[in-house]
C-alpha cells in the first residue's frame, strides 16, 4: 500500500470516484488549473477535462447553489469553498435549500452534493483562514458533515460522501493535509457516514475528539499511559451529525469519565451536544463531569498566538487528570 | 486613444406586440397555433379565477397566508408556454398560471397553502421545482440545472422567475454572472411587477430598467410589456431559441403589476394608490388578450361565457376534492419522513419518544 | 402603566431610544412606508423621517453590512431581517466582521449595531418562516444573542441592547408579538444583557426556557402545581449569549433535577449548552439527567402540523414527571 | 411605439493620459503640485521596495504568508492620493501603497504579517478600516460608512478597494446598488489586476469591461489606465468631487497586473505565462511615472538614487524596529482582549482557567 498524505489520500478518492462515475463534477475556486490552493484536486483537470473539473467565479453561494441545481438534476457534485471562513456566504443555499429539497418536494428530488472545505488552526495562515464552525453545519437537519482526521479515513470518507444521495459538509483538517502519511489502499475502501471510531482501547477514562485534534488527543493518551500509567480510550467522531452516540456512551458507561476535545469555540461548540448525549444516555455511569478542552470562546488570534487558542497535549493531559482526581 | 469610448455590444431594447387595447402591430404579430392562444387564453382565466378564489378561501379561513398572481399572468405565462415538457421551471412563488400549465393540480395549490407538506409534492412527470420562499435564492439552481443540462448532452433550457425585488440580491448577480461566463441555457425572467411588498420599483434600483442589469454579465436583456401575452412570448422564444442552440442565457424583464395585496398578511393601501391600481388595471393581461382573440374571430363572448362557467366548475371541483382529501392527511409522524434517504438512529429515537408523548398525552387528556 | 402588546413595546423601545438620541437609525426591508410586516415600526417614519428610517432594497447582506459601516462610523443601526429564516444571508457578514471588528483594530472600532428578526413558529406562517436558529450566533465570539419572552422585557432589552456598545442578535418570538398584553412603563426601563432570570420558585424542579417557549413553560409548571403539587423553578435565559450560568447553575443545585425547553432542533442546539454548563458546575447535585424538550431535528412542519413539531405543555410536563421518577 | 431601444444614460470610457513609454497627453494633463508628484512617486516606490523585502523576510521565514502589490501602486495610490484624512478608506488586502500613504507604519505592516494581532491596529489619527480578507465584503462597509457621512452633514468620501474577482460576489452587487439608490458618497475602486488567484479576467465574467457593471445601478462607471498614476489621479478626483458635492457613487476600473504571485503561498507558474509577466513589465506604473517626471524635470538619475538609498535605509530600520517591537509581543492573554466592552463570566473563567493551565504546564516542564 503507498503511503499518502491527506491531500493525497482525499485526491486518489476523488479521482476514482470521477473515474467511476461520470455523474462526479468537481467545482470552485482555482480547483482547475490550479489544482486547489492546497492542490486537493490537482491533476483533475489534466485527467477529466474541462467538462468536469469547473473553475469558477469568485462567488460561494453561487457554488453552493449552482451546486444544488446540478445535484438536483442527478449529477454529484463535489464543490469546493476555500477556507471553512468564506463558508458562511453558502449558508442560505445550505439550509434554505440543500439541506430542505427531499423534505420540500416530499421525496421527488434529493440534493446528492459534496461541500468541500479545508478548516481550522495551526498552519500559520491568514486572517479568517482558520475557523473552525463545524456546529453550524451540525445543528441543520437534513445536512450530514463530517471531519476526518487521517489519510485513509479521508479518502474512505469522502468516497462515502459523494455516494451518499444527501448534502454532505465536509471538512478537512488543513493541520494535518501534509502532516504525516498513512497507508492507503489503491482498491476501494469507504466507511460509512454516522459512524464513530475507537481508536485506542483503555479503560480509565474516554477522550473524544476528531479531525486535526486526533492527533493531539493520542499523544496525550500515549502520555497519559507512559508517564502516569494510565489507560485513556480514544474515540474518534468522524462523523459530526448525525452524531453516533452508541459507541460514545458505551465507552462512557465503561469508563465513566470523558474528555471531549475540539478546536472550535466552547460555547456552542460540538462538544456541548457530546455532553449533552452522554447526560441523555450514560448519565448514572458518569463518575465526573464530562470535561471541554476546547478553543476559547474569542478571535482565533493571529498565527503567532494560535498555539495557545488551540488545544494541545498538555491542555488535554490536564483536563485528563482532573477527571481522574474528580 | 487616451480617452476612448468603449463599445458595448449590448443594447437594450423594450417590446409590445399587444397594445392596452389590445390591438396588434401586424410586424411583429407571431404566427401561434389557433388551438395554442385559446389554451393560454384558458389557463390565464382558469389561474386568475382560481386565485380570486383562493382569496376568499384565506378569508374564510379555510387557507393560510399566499401570494396573489392576479395581474400577471401573462407575464410568467407567456414565458412559460414556450417550453418543452423536459425543459425545467425553477419558480419564485407568484408564477401560479405558469405551474398550473405545467400540470399542477389546483389541489395541490390548495392544500400546499392549507399547511401540508404534501401539497408540494412535485409528480415524476414535472420537471419543475418547488416554490422557493428566499427571494433570489431559486436562481442558482436554475443555473446549476442549465449547467447539468449541457453536461448531460441535452438541448434544454432551465427558465428561472423572480420579481423586481430579487434583483437586489447577491444569489440575482452570481447566477446571472455564472450563467454568462459558463454560456448556459438558461433563461432568466424577471417579473417586475413595480412592487417589493411596500419598496417600489424605483427604491429598488437605480438602474433605468431591470434588463440593462444583463449588461454587467455580457448576456443579452430585454424588457417586454409583461401584460402584453404576445410579447412575452416572442422574446422567451427568441431566448429560448437561443439558449438552445448554444447561445447562452437571456434576461427578460416583464414589465407588469401585482394587482392584488403582497401575500394575504399586507394591507397595499399603507403604500400605494387607489388610483395606480386602477391605471394598471386597464392594461390588463387577460382583457387584452381578449380583445384580440375576439378581433381574430377566435373568441366570441359566447364562448367566454361557456368558459368562464366551466372554469368555475373546474375550481369548485377542486376545492371540494382537496378538502376531502385533507381528511386524510394530518398524520403527525410523516415530519419525520424525508429528512435523509435513510432515517439515522436519533431520529428514530426521535420519532419513537413523539409516538410515546403522544400517546401519554391521549392518556392524559381521557383520565381528565 | 399602560398594557401593550410585544409589537408595541418593542415600538416603544424604538421610538424612546430614537428620540433621545440621534445615532440611533431604523432600516431594513419594508420598516419605514409599511411600518414593517409585523408592525414593530410602524410610524416610526412618519415621527422621524426618512433619514432616520429606511427603507432598503432587498439584500439582506448588504442591510447587515451596511449597519456595519454606520456602526464603525458612530451610529446605532438597529437593522431587521424580515424572518429569521433568511438571516443566513447576513451571516457572513456578521461573523467575518460585526462579531471581529474590536479585536481586529485592536479596539479603536467597536459594532454597535442590533440585528433584530422574528423567530419561532406557532403562527401559521408560510415556508422558511418558522425557523429558530438563534444557535448560530450563540457560538460566535464577540456577538451577544437575546430573545425576549414579553412586552416588558422585551422593551427593556431592546433598549440594552441599542445602548450596547457590541453587536447583538436580537430574536423576537413572532408567536408572542400580539399573543398577550403586559404593563410597560412608559418611563425608561432596561434590563442587562447576560442576565437570566427566575420567573417562578420551586424546589422540585428546574424548568429553563426562552422566548416563545416561555408560556407552554409556565403553564406547564402551573399544571404540575395543581394537578401533581410538583412546585417547579423556571428559568427564562433572556440572553442566550453570553450565557448567564449562574442563575442555572444555582437552582439545579436546589433543585437537582432540570429539563431546558426549546423549539429550534435539538442537536447541537441552545440546549446542549445549557446541560453542558449544569454538567460543568452542578454535576454532583445533579439526580437525574438534564432532559431537553425541544423541536425534533427534522424541517419544521408545515402549519397543520407545526404544533407537532413545537414543545408544548404535555412534552414539558411529560419531560418534568419522567424527570422526577428518575 | 412596439420595438424600441431603450436609451441608457450611461457611457463607459476608457482614461489613460501618461502612455506605456511615459509620454503624457497634454490635453489631459493635470495640474498636480510638483510637490505632490513627488511624493506620489517616492510613496511608489517605498511600496515596491517595502514589497520585495516582505518578499524576502517571507522566504527566510521571518514573516508569514502575504499578498504582495508590485506592479499595483499606482492603481490605488493614485485613487487614494486625492482623499483628505476625513475621508475613510475601506481597504481589501492589496492596497499597501495606499495604507503608507495614509500613515501606516511599515512596522505595522510586518508586525502583523508576523502574526501579531497588534499589527493591525488602527492609529486615533487614521479614518481608515483594517485590511478584509472576505473577497469583496467590505464594499458593503463602505456603503454604511458613506451613509453616516451623509446623515453627520459630512462632504467626506467613503473609497473602497477591491479586485477583479470580487466583482463576482454577492456582496459587490449588493454594495453598489445600495450606493445607487441612496446616491450615496462612496467610491468604488476595483484594481482589476487580471487574476484571482489563477482564475483570469475573462474567466471571471462575460462582460467586457468590469466598469460597464456601473450601468447596472444607473451610476457613473470609468475604465482607466491602472499602471497610469494621473490617469488614476484624475478618475479618482473626478469621481470624489461628484460625490462630495452629492452626486452619488462612481465605479473605477483601474486595469493593471498583479506581477508577482497571488499570496507568498502561491505559485503563478501554474496558471500564467512567464510572456504574459513580461509584458506587463514593460507597462510598469513606476517607470512610466518615471519618465513623466523626467522628462518634466522633476526627476533625475541622481535624485532618484539618492531617493532609493534613502527608503532602503527607512525599510532596514523599520525591519529593526519592528523586530525589536515583537520581541515584548506574544502575550498570549492578549487573545482575551477586545472581544468585548466588558468581558462577560464565561470569558472571565476561561481566562483564568487559561492562566491555571499554562502554570500547570509549565509545573510539568520544571519537573521533567
Ligand atoms: C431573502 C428574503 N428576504 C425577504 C423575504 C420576505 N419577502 C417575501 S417576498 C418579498 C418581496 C419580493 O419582491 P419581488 O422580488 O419584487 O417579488 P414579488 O413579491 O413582487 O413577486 C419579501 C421582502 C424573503 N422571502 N426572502
Ligand atoms: C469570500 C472569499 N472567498 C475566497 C477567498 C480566497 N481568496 C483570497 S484572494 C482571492 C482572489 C481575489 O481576487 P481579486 O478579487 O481579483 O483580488 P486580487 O487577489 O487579485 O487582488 C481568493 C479566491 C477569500 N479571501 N474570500
Ligand atoms: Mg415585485
Ligand atoms: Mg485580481
Amino acid at each position: 500500500m503507498p503511503k499518502m498524505t491527506m491531500v493525497q489520500a482525499l485526491n486518489l478518492a476523488l479521482r476514482q470516484e470521477m473515474e467511476k462515475d461520470d455523474s462526479v463534477i468537481v467545482l470552485g475556486e482555482d480547483v482547475g488549473v490550479d489544482g486547489g490552493v492546497f492542490r486537493v484536486t490537482d491533476g483533475l483537470l489534466q485527467a477529466f477535462g474541462e467538462s468536469r473539473v469547473v473553475d469558477t467565479p469568485l462567488a460561494e453561494s453561487a457554488i453552493a447553489g449552482m451546486s444544488i441545481g446540478m445535484a438536483v438534476y442527478g449529477l454529484k457534485p463535489v464543490c469546493e469553498v476555500q477556507f471553512d471562513g468564506f463558508s458562511y456566504y453558502t449558508m442560505h443555499q445550505i439550509e434554505a435549500h440543500a439541506s430542505r429539497l427531499r423534505g420540500r418536494s416530499q421525496g421527488r428530488y434529493h440534493v446528492p452534493m459534496v461541500l468541500r472545505a479545508p478548516y481550522g488552526g495551526g498552519v500559520r495562515a491568514l486572517e479568517h483562514h482558520s475557523e473552525s464552525r463545524e456546529v453550524f453545519w451540525a445543528h441543520i437537519p437534513g445536512l450530514k458533515m463530517v471531519i476526518p482526521s487521517g489519510p485513509r479515513n479521508a479518502r474512505a470518507l469522502l468516497v462515502a460522501a459523494i455516494r451518499d444521495p444527501d448534502p454532505v459538509i465536509f471538512y478537512e483538517p488543513k493541520a494535518v493535509y501534509r502532516a504525516f502519511r498513512e497507508e492507503v489502499p489503491e482498491e476501494e475502501e469507504t466507511f460509512p457516514i454516522g459512524k464513530s471510531q475507537r481508536v485506542r482501547e483503555g479503560r480509565d477514562l474516554t477522550l473524544i475528539a476528531y479531525g486535526a485534534m486526533m492527533r493531539p488527543t493520542l499523544e496525550a493518551a500515549e502520555e497519559l499511559k507512559q508517564k502516569h500509567g494510565v489507560e485513556a480510550e480514544v474515540i474518534d467522531l468522524l462523523t459530526i451529525s448525525p452524531l453516533d452516540d452508541s459507541l460514545l456512551v458505551e465507552s462512557a458507561r465503561k469508563t465513566g469519565r470523558v474528555a471531549v476535545v475540539h478546536e472550535a469555540p466552547r460555547s456552542f461548540g460540538p462538544g456541548a451536544e457530546v455532553v449533552a448525549r452522554l447526560v441523555e444516555k450514560a448519565f448514572f455511569h458518569l463518575e465526573a463531569p464530562v470535561a471541554r478542552v476546547t478553543g476559547y470562546d474569542v478571535l482565533i488570534p493571529l498565527f503567532s498566538r494560535e498555539q495557545y487558542y488551540l488545544p494541545g497535549v498538555a491542555r488535554i493531559i490536564d483536563a485528563a487528570r482532573k477527571l481522574l482526581s474528580a | 486613444m487616451p480617452k476612448t469610448k468603449i463599445e458595448l455590444p449590448d443594447t437594450i431594447e423594450h417590446l409590445c406586440i399587444l397594445n392596452e387595447r389590445g390591438e396588434v402591430d401586424p410586424t411583429l404579430e407571431p404566427a401561434i397555433p389557433d388551438a395554442l392562444l385559446l389554451k393560454l387564453h384558458r389557463t390565464m382565466l382558469l389561474a386568475r379565477r382560481f386565485d380570486e378564489r383562493l382569496l376568499s378561501l384565506q378569508r374564510q379561513g379555510r387557507i393560510g397566508t399566499f401570494p396573489p398572481i392576479s395581474g400577471q399572468e401573462a407575464a410568467h405565462l407567456g414565458a412559460a408556454a414556450v417550453l418543452r415538457p423536459s425543459d425545467w421551471i425553477v419558480p419564485a412563488f407568484r408564477e401560479m398560471a405558469a405551474d398550473i400549465w405545467r400540470g399542477r393540480s389546483l389541489e395541490s395549490i390548495i392544500i400546499y397553502n392549507n399547511g401540508f407538506n404534501e401539497g408540494g409534492r412535485i409528480p415524476a412527470d414535472r420537471n419543475d421545482m418547488p416554490i422557493s420562499v428566499p427571494v433570489g435564492s431559486q436562481i442558482l439552481h436554475a443555473v446549476g440545472i442549465a449547467w447539468a443540462m449541457r453536461y448531460r448532452g441535452k438541448d434544454d433550457v432551465a427558465m428561472t422567475f423572480f420579481g423586481d425585488g430579487a434583483t437586489s440580491q447577491g444569489d440575482f448577480h452570481e447566477g446571472l454572472n455564472f450563467a454568462g461566463v459558463f454560456q448556459l441555457p438558461v433563461v432568466f425572467v424577471c417579473q417586475n411587477n413595480q412592487w417589493a411588498i411596500s419598496i417600489p420599483r424605483s427604491k429598488q434600483t437605480r438602474s433605468k430598467t431591470l434588463a440593462q442589469k444583463a449588461i454587467a454579465y455580457g448576456i443579452p436583456g430585454i424588457q417586454v410589456d409583461g401584460n402584453d401575452i404576445l410579447a412575452v412570448y416572442v422574446a422567451a422564444k427568441e431566448a429560448i431559441e437561443r439558449a438552445r442552440a448554444g447561445g447562452g442565457a437571456t434576461l427578460i424583464e416583464c414589465v407588469t403589476y401585482r394587482l392584488a395585496m403582497h401575500t394575504t398578511a399586507d394591507d397595499p393601501k399603507r403604500y400605494r394608490t387607489d388610483a395606480e391600481v386602477e391605471e394598471w388595471r386597464r392594461k390588463d393581461p387577460i382583457s387584452r388578450f381578449h380583445g384580440y382573440l375576439m378581433a381574430k374571430g377566435l373568441l366570441s363572448e359566447e364562448a367566454v361565457k361557456t368558459e368562464e362557467e366551466a372554469i368555475a366548475a373546474e375550481i369548485q371541483a377542486a376545492v371540494e376534492r382537496a378538502e376531502e382529501e385533507m381528511k386524510s392527511l394530518g398524520d403527525p409522524l410523516l415530519m419525520f419522513e424525508h429528512a435523509f434517504a435513510e432515517m439515522p438512529a436519533y431520529l428514530k429515537e426521535q420519532r419513537a419518544d413523539f409516538i410515546r408523548s403522544m400517546a401519554e398525552a391521549q392518556k392524559e387528556e381521557k383520565h381528565a
